[in-house]
């Protein structure tokens, strides 16, 4: 299905679904733009600037409550309140990278043995509404990484920039649904102009990047310090990288007390820290930023696609890249190893 | 963890105004609370074992007491847990008496405030851990700082009851303000001749040690183990070759210095005994005036000295030693009058200290024991003396009562009729102070007998008229404005904490008071310890007080020395600092701020810095643990996450997920 | 748990063992009725409270934080206040950028023996917090108040133009 | 010889008795400058300085204990490398230091705020001395040095290093003015707005701790209580009021040692604000201690010492 | 050349017009320019600080409001009843509360930036001894001089803040420049009575003598004072004293200003020697007549 949607009705849209949807929406604040949860009053602001933080939020929200103790007064047995995810989301304004990246959680947290049932119940009850990219930044890499500035996987409906709006397609049932609303029009001929930016966008990407050895030509630099050591020099190892990635999904799970009553919380973790892989001991595998820079760049270009068909846990939004406060350059680590000689 | 809760009923001192059974109800429902029960009187011996009871019945590992103040029973009940097999340290008090019952006045208002004090204590609990104390041995050595008569006193009894003693004294001799009085009241016996041979006895004392012209540079350590070095002024004599002869103090050709032990009535030689009892009985270059050592030439004392004792080149000694107990007796000065405009700032010359008329009434004084006056040495008739000057007068920050003045007044108001029959003495006073045994009577004698005429009033001016000065002031009996033609005035200045306390507090870690005398540990029950473990105070650098009540207390404090070097061993207080050698970064910044040394940078076995606290010399302050930005050195039994869950307790954090 | 009602609010008091804690002992035995709202944290030295504790008690809601330890060169352990009164003054004067409001915070020097000093800043400080009122979460309490916040931030606040 | 020839022929001379010597190449794209470490002489070739290198290199510092290595620093990083020496965090004599007398340093987020379109789209930079001619998405703007100068350099009272083995260049002068309109205007709202303003702020941050790790005085590096449970100070809850006492530690373990480089909030990737915080807390160290931390090897950081008498702390009468 | 406003206060008007007749000469021969206080009323410390002190220094306060509206911070007055009354009231008006009480009552409200001083500690703190004695011609040697200031002039002294309350030495160093001998007087800040001039006459009678007692015992030719009521009291009453305490006292009471004025070698005309009621050429007599010089 294809409509068109002016732009002041996409605002509406996002009012009108924010009364039975929590809305996520990048929304400027101060001098930044980041997905918040929309309300009426708000206005949408989709073409400033990508948001600064992804969106995954939406499947995988930074704090998720895993359960609440409640401890009443005068009963001596605590209850114990179970805080699985309500209620039904959407996601505007997303890029194709965001609405890619949770495609990569699915083999983690959906498996046969292991179903996360807080990923799940988001993912399933999440529409992504997405705006294709209509010209690359200088950290942009969707296209070597299997990806486009138009690619609608993992997004409901994608829109284009057309004139003083968007055409609108549907690429799932639900997002069907939501193009029969009366906030759309027929399309008519621009759907043809859409076509012709999003491929221009494409072209001008130019040239992809070829991965395919990556893999392996990590793996083959796994014991060689001395290399990940020159590439991690400047690394100050905060998790700037890892918490702006749609893709990276590690958590880590603490209690905190509250009173008499107390949660447990899941919270994004990430590998550039020291605590990631700090055992109990005292003992860390990987004690140095080297280790776990390997770690980092490794798993989205190694391990993962050795385990995964093939698919790099990146959807090269170069967020990591723009956002680094020292400007580490992922793409030319990965190169290194892929032109590493002895 | 099993944590069992009393609530004590304090009789009706907390029952009154706290619903004592209510809070033990709440207190049920706290986390790892499993037994909780109120009583009548917990730190009483059914109460105690009441505890004890409970901690084995139900198994408990924790015991949460709310009561009174944790300084007054806190060591009662953990020895209480720790008699029924606990670590003393699993042990919480809730403070809901002081800080509850008495001073609150609505009784739901207390019982909820009760119920959460007692909260905080199990939150606190839940994070305690067991603590070990490290037990160590003692130096059998005692410090004595100063030698006035209540130093004298400590050093006699300990170095009887068979411990060294290191006697150090600022001054040429031991002796103090006593060696400088005439008679002692109430008894109008010689002062000297009371005090000689018990300074002779230190001299000879095979167990005491003595430096005069010394001073305590610094000390380290802790009870039981402390360094202390001794500064030894030089004197430009070889003491050990000195005979004490004289012949360098007659010869001398410099004798303009103010003499300091005749409190400057007269002048002394520049090499000088200070007096004929002196002990040790050596002599002392006072290098101010010294022609020798200011000049360059003269020598003479050099030449006369029939053993070649004396040594221009002398330069001050450090001496090192280490003790188990210090006595502070470091005395008192007396107050500078001449802050006071009405009594002429020093312009009236026959306007002197009570302390230099005792040099004018002794015989080894400037005048030979004849009252003979500064401006013309005409022997007084008239002799005006003026109490409470610097004493009980808030206008020049001395509240206090010196406490002796009246006393000595009297005495010096009977000694000048002795001296002078014909003379008559007026007292300018405040109130009679005079609470000692045969003490009030003595004044009455001066009054009755000896017909000193008590006039209760303040002199507002001293002038002068013709060779005399008038002293006027108020007679509040008589309610009129009364002026005497005195002859000579004495003003009885008052005591006040000696020169150089507030710095030697502060290497011994004693907190003066606002006056700068030393705080004892407790004002009734503890008068003589101070807060410092094995630091006693003896005589009135603790507060002003009389010859008697300095002797008591120095051979108080000398028990309290005994006792603890009787001890093979002593426990530290486990309760200090601790690294976490895991989060130490090395930074040093705990080194940096630690007030007692207690924590020195050791290498890990990779050769990283990490910092160490040594447990005898940690007094367990926590400042340490707020330098450390990583949290790596923590106060054990007030670490963070116990003063964190103290704060949480009392104010929950609210987080997204909010409970309705 | 919440102050029991509005006749009190939640003060947090944190002493020091030797003088304050002693000194508010002294006004309990001489019967020195004080306000009940404050709640006292012994520690053993003013040099022991970390300014990031009063921070924590702010960020949980306190309404009111007050320290006390021992007069200057009175210390227990001869330096632990000359460090507390730098660190405490510092988070004195830096509560304004912060938009707490700093008269919510104090600090003081009380003796073991100033039972009647300590009755004086119990019930001054006391009278100071409720003219204050209740303090603001800085979590927002519930969903509409996020909402609100979050409204306001993406309405009208600008940020300073930094860099 | 440029400033830049200068200073490669000083590290040139030095480079064999260091493990490496840090300084910037050009980064991703014309706009940004990286990090450089270099190693051999071939490195060199890399190396740039100028507005866009605004690293505070001193971060890196700690990490070398033990080893010798060279830095090249501007005024305000060489603050940091003083405050380092006098916390005896890095040895003086481990260290080769190549000072630089500074123009002045960009604010990237003020090139965004002027450039008619995302800076993303960065095609080529000119860099001249009066500022930076940057084209954009087919457009080419002109944005003047004043406009685009980081708040710090505005403000800044130490353009030369202060520390150095070389100094390179000719001294500058210091600015003339030392406060900051968007500081005073913040200090001037009421409590309430400074308190939303945080709220929402904290509602943003994403507990990342890039503005804690790109901090030269962040020493604590792997172990800071932020992420500790023992003690445990903070949640890991990422709630507003969670995040601001991260950022509260942050300042008070920063009092009297903060040099003011600025690298927290520019290495903050969703624009918070937080010099508003450091700069008010020194004005404070400033105003109590007459302290300025990283100005003088004799320092000691104000909350490490004291005095009897604080002339400058007035005892709060009751 | 001390600019300074000049408050005469009621006394230089009536009965010591020679104080303040001399007071300006010899400002006016010290390089102190005087400019009067435009419009100046009474100080308010007559009645009225005896009844109400708001009143009381709403009086002062106009006439300090008066010195603000000349654009000058510091006025200075030869009476010590007019110094103490005025400083009494800038230190009362401290007070927020009390100043708006006070300002209530005047039409110009006064702001409190004017510091009272008399003409005395000006001298004192101001004027450089060596510059008066550069100026001396009929240095007063010969004389013996008791320097008397009065009760008020220095206290108290947390409010007058000038010399020493027990022991001032002002007008000892300013006689002893001009080459007075100066004995030792004792009683320099006696009360002389003044308070109870009307009703209790013996009281006057015996501190005044006593005061005039002392001076000569100390072999004291005449007084010098600085208060109008002190000189009055010693002068004017100096025959009523003799009769009630059976004495001959014949000692002069000058304003230190005129034999100040006497040394500079002013106009006699400025000084009024003739309006002492004890005869002083007795005194002046004594000091030595300069060596005549070519």
């Amino acid at each position: 299905m294809e409509k068109f949607i002016t732009t002041t009705n996409l605002t509406r849209l996002a009012e009108e679904l924010a009364a039975n949807h929590r809305v996520l929406a990048p929304v400027a604040t101060g001098c930044t733009v980041t997905f918040r949860r929309f309300q009426p009053g708000m206005t949408l602001d989709l073409h400033s600037r990508m948001a600064a933080v992804s969106a995954k939020a939406g499947t995988f929200p930074q704090t998720e409550t895993l359960f609440l103790v409640k401890r009443d007064t005068t009963e001596k047995k605590p209850e114990l309140i179970e805080t699985l995810p309500q209620g039904k989301n959407v996601v505007i304004g997303g890029r194709p990278c965001d609405a890619r990246g949770k495609l990569m959680f699915d083999p983690v947290y959906g498996t046969e043995k292991i179903k996360d049932l807080y990923f799940l119940q988001r993912r399933e009850n999440t529409i992504f509404i997405t705006l294709a990219c209509d010209r690359p930044e200088t950290t942009c890499f969707c296209h070597s990484v299997g990806s486009g500035p138009a690619d609608p996987t993992g997004s409901d409906i994608l829109l284009t920039l057309v004139g003083d709006g968007y055409v609108a397609r549907a690429m799932t049932p639900a997002g069907e649904d939501i193009l029969k609303l009366s906030l759309f029009t027929e399309a008519g001929d621009k759907g043809k102009e859409a076509d012709a930016k999003n491929a221009k966008a494409r072209e001008m990407m130019g040239q992809p990047h070829d991965y395919s050895s990556a893999p392996a030509t990590i793996l083959a630099r796994f014991d060689d310090m001395d290399f990940w050591q020159a590439q991690a020099a400047k690394c100050i190892s905060c998790g700037a990288c890892t918490y702006m990635c749609p893709t990276c999904y590690c958590f880590n799970i603490t209690d905190d007390d509250l009173g008499l009553n107390s949660q447990r919380i899941r919270t994004w973790d990430n590998c550039m820290s020291h605590t990631f892989t700090l055992e109990g001991s005292g003992h860390n595998p990987r004690s140095t930023k080297a280790h776990r820079l390997k770690n980092r760049v490794g798993h989205k270009f190694s391990y993962y696609p050795d385990l995964h068909q093939g698919v790099m846990a990146c959807c090269g939004c170069g967020r990591c890249i723009k956002q680094c406060p020292v400007g580490i350059d992922i793409r030319q680590i990965v190169k290194a190893a892929q032109e590493y000689s002895e | 963890m099993r944590i069992g809760v009393f609530i004590c009923h304090c009789g009706s001192n907390i029952a009154g105004t706290v619903d004592c059974p209510s809070v033990a109800a709440t207190a049920l429902t706290y986390p790892d609370v499993v037994f909780s029960t109120d009583t009548m009187y917990a730190c009483s011996e059914p109460g105690q074992d009441a505890i004890i009871q409970a901690v084995k019945e139900k198994n408990l590992d924790g015991v949460v007491v709310a009561s009174c103040t944790p300084r007054m029973h806190e060591q009662t009940f953990r020895r209480a847990v720790e008699r029924a097999g606990l670590n003393r340290y699993m042990f919480e008090m809730a403070n809901i008496r002081e800080h509850v019952s008495w001073i609150g006045k609505t009784k739901d208002l207390n019982t909820n405030k009760a119920a959460e004090l007692v909260r905080m204590a199990v939150e606190k609990l839940r994070r305690n851990r067991p603590l070990f104390a490290k037990r160590f041995e003692t130096v059998k050595r005692v410090l004595v700082i100063g030698g006035g008569v209540a130093g004298i006193q400590a050093a006699l009894d300990c170095a009887d009851g068979g411990q060294e003693v290191v006697l150090v004294e600022r001054e040429q001799s031991i002796g103090g303000k006593m060696a400088k009085l005439d008679k002692t009241f109430p008894t109008v016996d010689c002062s000297s001749c009371v005090l000689g041979p018990k300074m002779v006895d230190i001299a000879q004392h095979p167990n005491i040690t003595l430096y005069t012209c010394s001073e305590v540079e610094s000390v380290g350590g802790y009870v039981g183990n402390f360094q202390v070095t001794i500064r030894k002024k030089a004197t430009y004599v070889d003491w050990s070759k000195c005979t004490g002869c004289g012949l360098c103090v007659e010869k001398c050709p410099s004798r303009k210095h103010p003499d300091t032990f005749n409190e400057g009535l007269c002048t002394a030689p520049s090499i000088n005994i200070p007096f004929p009892q002196a002990i040790p009985k050596k002599a002392a270059i006072n290098a101010a005036s010294c022609i020798m050592l200011t000049k360059g030439k003269c020598g003479v004392c050099a030449k006369v000295c029939p053993v070649k004792c004396i040594d221009f080149e002398q330069k001050d000694e450090l001496v090192t030693v280490d003790v188990g107990a210090v006595v502070v007796a470091t005395g008192y000065d007396l107050f500078d009058w001449h802050k006071y405009p009405q009594y002429g700032e020093g312009r009236y010359k026959d306007v002197i200290t009570s302390m230099q008329y005792e040099r004018l009434l002794s015989a080894s004084g400037p005048t030979g024991g004849h009252i003979k006056r500064p401006s013309d040495g005409k022997e007084p008739k008239n002799v005006v003396f003026i109490q409470c000057v610097g004493s009980r007068d808030r206008s020049v920050n001395r509240p206090y009562c010196s406490g002796f003045c009246c006393m000595y007044t009297a005495k010096q108001a009977i000694l000048t009729k002795d001296h002078v029959p014909d003379s008559q003495s007026f007292v300018f006073y405040m109130d009679i102070r005079s609470p000692g045994k045969m003490y009030d009577e003595f004044t009455r004698r001066a009054m009755e007998e000896y017909g000193a005429q008590y006039v209760r009033g303040r002199v507002s001016m001293i002038y002068p008229q013709d060779d005399k000065l008038i002293v006027r002031g108020a007679d509040t009996l008589a309610g009129t404005q009364v002026e005497v033609p005195a002859d000579l005035v004495v003003l009885a200045v008052g005591a006040e904490s000696a020169r150089g306390a507030v710095q030697l507090g502060e290497k011994l870690r004693v907190a003066p008071d606002q006056y700068g005398f030393f705080v004892e540990s407790h004002p009734k029950l503890k008068p003589v310890e101070t807060n410092t473990a094995g630091v006693f105070l003896a005589g009135a650098c603790q507060g002003p007080k009389d010859i008697p009540a300095s002797v008591g207390q120095g051979s108080a404090a000398a028990s309290k020395v005994l006792g603890l070097l009787s001890k093979k061993e002593l426990e530290s207080d486990p309760a200090v600092s601790r690294v976490n050698p895991g989060r130490c970064v090395g930074c040093g910044k705990c080194v940096q701020t630690c007030p007692f040394g207690a924590i020195k940078m050791i290498e890990d076995r990779f050769g990283n810095p990490k910092a160490e606290v040594i447990d005898t010399v940690c007094q367990g302050c926590g400042i340490c643990t707020v330098t450390c930005p990583q949290g790596a050195i923590q106060l054990e039994h007030f670490t963070d996450n116990q003063i964190l869950a103290e704060v949480n307790a009392l104010c929950p954090p609210k987080m997204f997920a909010n409970f309705e | 748990m919440p102050a029991q009602d509005v006749r009190e609010l939640r003060i947090v008091g944190f002493l020091c063992n030797w003088c304050s804690y002693g000194g508010a002992d002294t006004a309990g035995v001489g019967r020195f009725s004080q306000p009940t709202d404050l709640r006292i944290i012994r520690v053993p030295c003013s040099g022991r409270i970390d300014p990031l504790f009063i921070v924590r008690a702010l960020l949980n809601g306190a309404d009111g934080v007050l320290v006390s330890g021992c007069h200057p060169r009175d210390c227990h352990y001869a330096e632990g206040n000359f460090y507390a009164r730098r660190r405490l003054e510092l988070l004195k004067r830096f509560l304004p950028v912060t938009g707490f409001d700093a008269r919510r915070f104090e600090y003081t020097w009380v003796s073991a023996s100033e039972g009647q000093r300590w009755q004086h800043v119990v019930t001054e400080f006391t009278r100071r917090i409720h003219e204050l009122g209740p303090a603001p979460n800085f979590n927002p309490a519930s969903e509409m108040d996020w909402n609100a916040l979050a409204l306001h931030a993406a309405q009208g606040q600008t940020c300073p133009c930094h860099g | 010889m440029s400033q830049l020839d200068t200073l490669k022929s000083a590290i040139k001379d030095r480079l064999g008795e260091l493990e490496c010597v840090i300084g910037w190449e050009q980064g991703y794209d014309p706009l940004h400058a990286t990090p450089l470490f270099i190693r051999t002489e071939a490195d060199l070739d890399r190396l740039i300085i100028g507005p866009l290198a605004v690293h505070n290199l001193a971060t890196y510092l700690t990490a070398y204990k033990g080893k010798k290595i060279g830095v090249v620093v501007k005024g305000c990083d060489s603050r940091s490398v003083i405050e380092l020496l006098n916390e005896n965090l890095i040895s003086r004599d481990d260290l080769v230091i190549f000072g630089l007398c500074c123009d002045g340093v960009v604010s990237q987020r003020k090139i965004r705020a002027a450039l008619p379109a995302d800076p993303g789209f960065v095609e080529a930079v000119d860099i001249s001395a009066n500022g930076l001619k940057i084209t954009v998405a087919g457009q080419t703007a002109m944005l003047n040095m004043t406009d685009i100068l980081a708040d710090k350099c505005r403000t800044c009272q130490h353009p030369n290093a202060l520390i150095s083995d070389v100094l390179i260049g000719e001294n500058r002068q210091s600015a003339s003015s030392t406060s900051l309109a968007c500081q005073e205007e913040f200090e001037a709202k009421s409590d309430a707005e400074k308190f939303a303003f945080w709220q929402e702020t904290m509602s943003r941050c994403i507990r990342c701790y890039a503005c804690r790790n790109a901090c030269p005085m962040c020493v604590c590096r792997d172990y800071c209580i932020a992420t500790s449970r023992d003690p445990l100070w903070v949640s890991q809850d990422n709630s507003p009021a969670e995040n601001f006492m991260f950022q509260m530690i942050h300042v008070s373990h920063l009092a009297g040692r903060c040099t003011e480089c600025g690298e927290c909030e520019r290495a903050c990737p969703v624009d918070i604000p937080l010099m508003l915080l450091r700069r008010f807390m020194n004005k404070q160290v400033q105003d109590v201690f007459e302290h300025q931390a990283g100005t003088d090897l004799e320092q000691t950081p104000p909350l490490l010492t004291f005095k009897v008498e604080e002339e400058r702390i007035n005892e709060r009468g009751w | 050349m001390h600019n300074i406003a000049y408050y005469p206060g009621c006394s230089g008007q009536g009965t010591s017009t020679e104080y303040d007749r001399s007071t300006r000469a010899i400002c006016q021969a010290l390089d102190i320019a005087l400019t009067d206080v435009e419009d100046w009323s009474c100080c308010g410390s007559s009645p009225a600080h005896t009844v109400n002190h708001v009143l009381s220094a709403a009086l002062s306060a106009r006439n300090l409001a008066q010195v603000e509206a000349m654009g000058m911070t510091r006025v200075a007055t030869p009476c010590p009843s007019c110094l103490s009354n005025l400083r009494t009231a800038t230190h009362k008006m401290k007070d927020p509360d009390f100043q708006s009480k006070a300002n209530a009552l005047l039409d110009t409200p006064y702001r409190n930036t004017v510091d009272v001083q008399s003409v005395l500690q000006v001298l004192a703190e101001h004027v450089d001894p060596e510059y008066i004695k550069s100026k001396v011609v009929n240095p007063l040697t010969g004389i013996k001089i008791a320097c008397y200031y009065g009760c008020i002039m220095n206290r108290p002294p947390a409010l007058m803040q000038f010399d020493h309350h027990e022991n001032p030495m002002a007008m000892d160093n300013l006689m002893a420049a001009i080459g007075a001998e100066v004995v030792p007087f004792p009683l320099k800040v006696e009360c002389c009575g003044a308070s109870f001039g009307i009703p209790r006459g013996d009281i006057v009678h015996k501190l005044s003598g006593k005061l005039l007692d002392a001076g000569r015992r100390l072999g004291a030719d005449c007084f010098v004072t600085a208060c109008p009521l002190c000189q009055m009291n010693l002068d004017l009453r100096q025959g009523q004293i003799n009769d009630a305490l059976h004495e001959n006292f014949k000692i002069p009471i000058f304003y230190y200003t005129q034999l100040l004025g006497y040394a500079l070698g002013l106009d006699r005309a400025e000084l009024g020697f003739e309006k002492l009621c004890v005869d002083p050429r007795r005194a002046l007599g004594k000091i030595k007549q300069p060596a005549q010089t070519r």
